[in-house]
């Protein structure tokens, strides 16, 4: 069986800077896969690439066997892959309830509200406040939306981006457990982190990026009791 | 920049047919002259008779003597030099000279059934000189490794080409008829572009870049025997003092715009200012004002009170983002006409006489130089327009100089920073908001400045002179031209204020070419007809080839002549 | 008592006229932070387009069921221009310096002129008047005509369709950018471009509906200035268009109720000047000069705008 | 206003402090970025900043260059309050470079490092209209200036290159170069690595050292951590806006609660 999303050979650049060096990995599907690496590596980049907001100067993307590179971003989520982008980028002046139906902006079925429900049983502070701003929410309830947001296009394959930047350790607990959730209900995710441990743990797969380049590669455990990983990023010496 | 070419494989098969189809072409151009062109012999100064060759016959036998010799040059292959270029160059601007010739003969005479063989054999033979122009190969030339002349040969070269510009322009105001006069400017450009487009401009742009100050020197004598050619007429030279006028104050507005990055869309009202400053205090029998000084302080006020306004409508609206400040700069605008407009003495203090405005401007008389009377220098008269002419040239070159050391000083690569990223330009302790205050300023100040010397030209000032529009224009000649450059613009003035008053017949269609031509400048060419480096990189950001061509220079000056750096164009002792 | 009642009808109806014209800037402006210079000129156009379609169907019939079809040909008309204007000139600028799209702004701003005033009269097949006078506009009778007098207040009927127009179009407004999918994208849109993106809205797409929608409203205000003025020319979308975006800059430029209450403001401000300004600085003269004048002040005070905020935005 | 006394974390009382931050608090609307902030930086030193994203390093770093006024507290340069403009901010004698590279890019790097020098010449329009021997004078010694602090930086030989063709590394140290031409006390930079490969690293670690060693201040903000505890004489790490733990490398770097916030410890033990 052919991966769902397969990366080949994929450079982006940004003028003549290089942010990604040619790099390629794929995703199969039920899986976690993830990528970690410091800031600058290209992750995000990738990412970016990926969803059709950049375009990359040479390699290809494919997902569920299908050539993407070239095909604008806002068809691509009809195709069934779903990015929450770094930063969680929510509509700050939108209710809850309006972002989370933004999600599924490029569905025209009627489930609609079958999967709102859904949303709000994942992250069940979020129906309590579904007519507040979403400006208003602290980070962590930011991050939840996003996801939620994210899974209305109810995606095969959903993309992650520093889904724990600047969170709690309890917040950060919390949406790494979803994480785990939304794969046990059948979701293949990609998940860019910059913590290494708590990522590594939950794939089935990593990559390690430096520079725009993937310098390691294995699964979660195989990454998690690495030398090179464990002093790189993971701080022991 | 692109060089949109054939692919090279049509190159190497057809590439040694080039010189013959370009000598060919030639041929057809000089055969062409020969022949009729027009069966109607009233029009385009009679081109109906055959061997006998006028005006538009003899441009077209030009090309045809360019066209051999690039086509002799393409049979030689010479390694350090490029007839390609330049056949291209001449081919295409041939077929938009012949097309125009022909579209006009049919216009003027009713039919295309008018147009005779001549036309079509030249554009027959143009489209030849395309075809060889894009089969030859490129040749990559580098003007350094040709022969140095000795630097007296090297000014006697300019100053020979000074004198041919001045021959050419005296020649081509001389022109008459509009469509003849265009296809001469269409000649013009293919003929000398197919000439230096060889690497012979490439060399002169070298020579120049050698002897800045000769340049500028042979320039201005040019600039300044201009009316001598005259011979005492003044239509040529009314059009040369609307050319100046305008010309000076694009530039300066060119300071805001090109240098600083604000846009000014109601700069006009500065040079209003002026205007009505030096109306108002002058001894016509309308001035509203009971003081006369010497015109000397006139002109400061003039000016003060012009960058003043600026001061005033620049310090609370410079803190706003670009968009707002083109908005209210133009809202400014249209308060100054209003205003002008009003102060009639029923709404407000009589300043401007309202609608009226102030006629009767007497003439400048400057340590008892009258500028209305004729005077005769060395047995050629020259005229008030004459007069009006030299005065204006002093001052745009004052403008010049403002504008080119400006630049090139701290206060220059402040406001380049400010283009390039605002933000980290203040973090860098650069004063932003100085910065750009002091551009606003002073383009008011030059502007108010060339509005005295305006008001006393054209002898009356009225609200209806300040109108946007005339802001659209001068921000057009900034923008056609080239922003932030000094030759940029006084082509972009030139063009603009020339082009409509020898093309008489499509005045009507003036405003709409113009909003026409602003639109495709900005989409296909936004850096302007003669761009400076920089700019032409803020536009095409994208475009790498063009930023190492830029890198190259760079270095190219540097290695060369490292003295050329130092900033100091118009600085006469060594 | 009665003047400034008198002023406050008459500065309502400028003000309607201006905010109907201001949505359009702002709502461009909110999606792809462009000042659409050239929106005046859709104004400008939604007349003509009145009055075309007034001469080659109706010519002669001022019933009132003849102006519904007349505001359809001027928002056809005005739709029309603003798309092929994105599409044509603006679109392949979105990435270029701002300075770019503000100088082919003005440039379209001038050749729609120029095209209306050089070549109505010779629009083929039809008997259109030569556009370089003041053309007359069909009077439409029940919105023209006799006017309402209350007490010593003068009140138009063109006065009343305009303000109709307003609140019209703010109620269709409101429900198309609150209620349905294509409005809830263009909030996406306004907030977060990219982000809009990753959600399957096509931002393309959502910036022609923007002009479109703005150039709506423009027509709407072109055919209500047309029955106020009896009259409409050429250079009528210059000072409108102006007017239009101080409005919506005193409103909080990118917020569309900021546009309705920016224009009514405005006209108010005009209105009241005209009447309460003493000395030679008063009258209408000035009018213009105070509505600049409060453009200018209110970028120093508020620069951004009554309303504030920088996106299509619920009230 | 009290200033509290220096703090007892350092170990080398008696130098000069040039800038101290004294209990900052910055709030956006209801979010509090940053809370209750110290720091003190002496001459010769290089302090490291470090937190998880987010953790409000940013914008305690955007108080300390004056970008934000505090909503609480008080940053102090050379014993004076920090001016509340950026402009003034620099001629009181600190310098920055950014996270995001932002370089003139169409300026020459000669032409990046000369606006570095804006703030400490003088010379205004009539001056550069009349262009006496002064101005001369100052122009010919701005120049020098810039080429001096390229060659400093190693970039001597790039001086016409344009900003925007420069590789990635050197725009960096371009960039730093621009910095120190404004003639700083104090040098803030802003993940400085950020993008570099290892021996670009070991480079501007070597020049970071040079240009303590000359006498400045250094701030340094960055996720490298090998980086970072190998420059840095005292770190600071935040969380979540507030300051967990200051000491140097080896304290920080051995703290419990930094692994667990940071860099990422057993989390599922940690928070059960």
């Amino acid at each position: 069986m052919s991966p769902m999303l397969e990366v080949k050979d994929l450079e982006v650049a940004y003028g003549k800077i290089r942010a990604v060096k040619g790099i390629s990995f794929d995703v199969n599907e039920g899986e976690v896969v993830t990528l970690i690496g410091t800031n600058g590596a290209g992750k995000t980049t990738t990412l970016r690439t990926i969803s059709g907001l950049l375009r990359p100067s040479s390699g290809s993307i494919r997902f569920k066997d299908q050539d993407i590179t070239t095909v604008p971003a806002h068809d691509i989520v009809q195709l069934g892959l779903a990015h929450s982008p770094e930063g969680r980028r929510i509509f700050p002046r939108l209710s809850v309830q309006e972002n989370l139906l933004l999600g599924a902006f490029a569905r025209k079925d009627k489930e609609v509200t079958n999967d709102l429900q859904a949303a709000y049983a994942l992250f069940p502070i979020l129906e309590e406040r579904r007519n507040q701003p979403a400006g208003t929410f602290s980070g962590g309830e930011q991050q939840m939306l996003a996801m939620g947001r994210a899974m209305m296009s109810r995606p095969q394959l959903l993309m992650l981006d520093e889904p724990s930047m600047g969170l709690s350790p309890l917040m950060m607990k919390r949406i790494m457990t979803t994480v785990t959730t939304l794969q046990q209900q059948g979701t293949t995710i990609l998940l860019v982190e910059q913590n290494a441990q708590a990522a590594l743990k939950r794939a089935t797969k990593g990559y390690v990026l430096e520079v725009g380049s993937i310098v390691l590669s294995g699964t979660g455990a195989e990454l998690l009791s690495s030398d090179d990983v464990r002093k790189a990023y993971l701080g022991e010496s | 920049m692109s060089r949109r070419t054939l692919p090279d494989s049509v190159r190497t098969t057809h590439g040694s047919k080039a010189p013959w189809l370009a000598l060919a072409g030639g041929i057809l151009f000089l055969v062409s002259g020969m022949l009729s062109w027009s069966y109607d012999d009233r029009i385009l100064g009679d081109l109906s008779i055959r061997f006998y060759p006028a005006g538009i016959q003899l441009y077209a036998m030009l090309f045809g003597v360019i066209g051999v010799i690039l086509a002799v040059l393409l049979l030689r292959r010479p390694a350090w030099l490029s007839p390609a270029r330049g056949l291209r160059i001449l081919g295409t601007t041939g077929i938009v000279f012949v097309v125009w010739v022909i579209a006009s003969i049919a216009y003027q005479s009713g039919g295309l059934i008018n147009a005779n063989e001549g036309g079509w054999v030249a554009l027959v033979g143009a489209v030849l000189l395309t075809a060889g122009g894009h089969l030859s190969p490129e040749v990559d030339i580098d003007v350094r490794r040709w022969p140095r002349l000795s630097s007296t040969l090297e000014i006697v070269i300019i100053v020979v080409l000074m004198a041919i510009l001045l021959f050419t322009v005296a020649y081509t105001l001389d022109i008459e008829d509009g469509v003849i006069f265009a296809a001469f400017l269409i000649a013009l450009i293919g003929l000398a572009g197919g000439l230096l487009g060889t690497g012979f401009g490439d060399y002169l742009g070298f020579i120049g870049a050698n002897n800045r100050r000769p340049l500028l020197l042979a320039a201005f004598l040019v600039a300044f025997l201009f009316p001598f050619t005259q011979d005492g007429s003044d239509a040529n030279m009314s059009i040369a003092t609307q050319v100046l006028i305008f010309a000076a104050t694009a530039l300066g507005l060119n300071i805001v715009v090109g240098l600083a990055g604000l846009l000014d869309l109601g700069y006009i009202a500065f040079l209003g200012t002026g205007a009505y400053v030096a109306a108002m205090l002058s001894s016509s029998g309308f001035a509203t004002v009971g003081w006369k000084p010497p015109f000397v302080v006139v002109m400061l006020i003039g000016a003060a009170t012009a960058a003043t306004f600026g001061l005033i409508i620049g310090s609370p609206t410079l803190r706003v983002s670009g968009d707002y400040l083109a908005i209210v700069t133009l809202g400014f605008g249209e308060i100054f006409r209003l205003a002008m407009f009003n102060l009639d003495g029923n709404n407000g203090p009589d300043l401007t006489n309202g609608p009226n405005g102030i006629p009767a401007i007497p003439d400048l008389e400057l340590l008892g130089f009258d500028f209305g009377e004729v005077h005769t220098v060395a047995g050629i008269p020259l005229g008030r327009f004459s007069n009006y002419y030299f005065i204006l040239l002093l001052l745009l070159m004052f403008v010049m100089l403002v504008f080119t050391r400006l630049n090139n000083s701290r206060i220059g690569r402040g406001w380049v920073a400010i283009r390039e990223d605002e933000r980290a330009a203040e973090a860098m302790g650069v004063n932003v908001f100085g910065l750009k205050l002091l551009a606003f300023s002073v383009g008011a100040f030059l502007a108010g400045l060339a509005g005295t010397i305006k008001a006393h030209q054209d002898t009356s000032v009225s609200p209806d002179q300040y109108v946007f529009l005339e802001s659209a224009f001068l921000l057009a000649a900034v923008v056609l031209g080239g922003m932030g450059t000094v030759v940029g613009v006084l082509v972009g003035a030139t063009i603009l204020k020339l082009l409509p008053e020898k093309l008489r017949e499509v005045n009507d269609y003036r405003l709409l070419v113009f909003g026409l031509l602003l639109v495709v400048m900005m989409r296909f060419r936004p850096e302007g007809l003669v761009p400076s480096k920089r700019r032409q990189l803020e536009f095409h950001g994208e475009d790498e080839e063009l930023s190492e061509l830029l890198q190259a220079e760079h270095l190219q000056t540097e290695h060369l002549k490292p003295e050329q750096l130092e900033p100091e164009p118009l600085q006469g002792a060594k | 008592m009665d003047a400034f009642a008198q002023q406050l009808v008459n500065g309502l109806t400028l003000g309607s006229l201006y905010a109907l014209i201001a949505v359009g800037y702002t709502v461009v402006y909110g999606i792809v932070q462009l000042i659409n210079f050239a929106h005046g000129e859709i104004f400008m156009i939604g007349a003509f387009g009145a009055l075309s379609t007034w001469l080659i169907f109706f010519d002669g019939n001022l019933a009132l069921w003849v102006l519904p079809l007349m505001i359809l040909g001027a928002v056809i008309a005005s739709v029309t221009t603003a798309v092929l204007m994105e599409r044509i000139a603006y679109r392949p600028l979105r990435h270029a310096p701002r300075l770019a799209p503000l100088i082919t702004a003005i440039g379209i701003s001038i050749f729609l002129q120029e095209a209306v005033r050089l070549f109505y009269d010779e629009v083929p097949f039809f008997d259109f008047p030569d556009a370089k006078q003041r053309v007359p506009f069909p009077q439409i009778e029940v919105v023209t005509g006799p006017a309402f007098q209350l007490g010593n207040v003068t009140i138009q009927r063109s006065a009343l369709f305009t303000i109709g127009c307003l609140v019209m179009c703010s109620a269709g407004l409101w429900y198309f950018v609150n209620r349905t999918r294509t409005g809830k994208g263009m909030q996406a849109v306004s907030q977060d471009p990219d982000t809009a993106r990753l959600m399957g809205i096509n931002v393309d797409r959502i910036i022609v509906v923007a002009f479109a929608v703005g150039a709506t409203l423009a027509a709407v205000a072109g055919v209500a200035q047309g029955l106020q003025v009896t009259n409409i020319n050429f250079r009528m979308g210059f000072l409108a268009g102006l007017k239009a975006f101080t409005a919506a800059v005193l409103g909080g430029i990118g917020n569309v109720w900021g546009a309705v209450v920016g224009g009514l403001t405005l006209g108010l401000v005009e209105a009241m000047a005209v009447q309460f300004i003493p000395g030679t600085f008063g009258g209408s003269p000035w009018k213009d000069v105070w509505a600049f004048a409060l453009l200018i002040i209110v970028l120093v005070f508020r620069p951004q705008g009554i309303l504030g905020a920088k996106v299509v935005d619920r009230a | 206003m009290t200033v509290t006394d220096t703090p007892t974390t350092d170990r080398e009382a008696g130098r000069v402090t040039v800038l101290q931050a004294s209990n900052v608090t910055m709030r956006f609307g209801g979010l509090t970025a940053v809370d209750d902030v110290s720091m003190t930086v002496h001459e010769g030193e290089i302090v490291g900043l470090i937190g998880p994203n987010g953790a409000g390093k940013t914008t305690f770093f955007n108080c300390l260059t004056g970008m934000y006024i505090p909503t609480e507290g008080r940053v102090e340069l050379g014993g004076e309050l920090l001016p509340p403009k950026p402009l003034k901010v620099v001629r009181a004698g600190m310098a920055r470079t950014f996270q995001n590279i932002r370089l003139f890019a169409n300026m020459t790097a000669l032409e990046n490092v000369m606006v570095g020098r804006y703030c400490r010449t003088s010379a205004m329009a009539l001056t550069s209209i009349l262009r006496g021997p002064k101005f001369r004078r100052e122009e010919e010694a701005t120049r020098e200036r810039a080429q001096e602090l390229l060659d400093y930086v190693g970039l001597g030989r790039s001086g016409e290159l344009l900003a925007r063709n420069m590789p990635y590394g050197d725009q960096r140290r371009l960039e730093i170069a621009r910095a120190l031409a404004t003639d700083p006390q104090i040098l803030l930079l802003d993940e400085p690595t950020a993008g570099m490969n290892p021996r670009e690293t070991e480079e501007t670690m070597q020049l970071i050292f040079k240009i303590r060693d000359s006498g400045l201040a250094v701030v340094v903000i960055e996720h490298d951590m090998r980086f970072i505890f190998a420059l840095c004489d005292r770190v600071l790490c935040l969380v979540r806006g507030s300051l967990l733990i200051e000491g140097s490398p080896g304290e920080v770097q051995s703290d419990h609660r930094v692994i667990e916030a940071y860099i990422g410890g057993d989390d599922e033990e940690e928070t059960a």
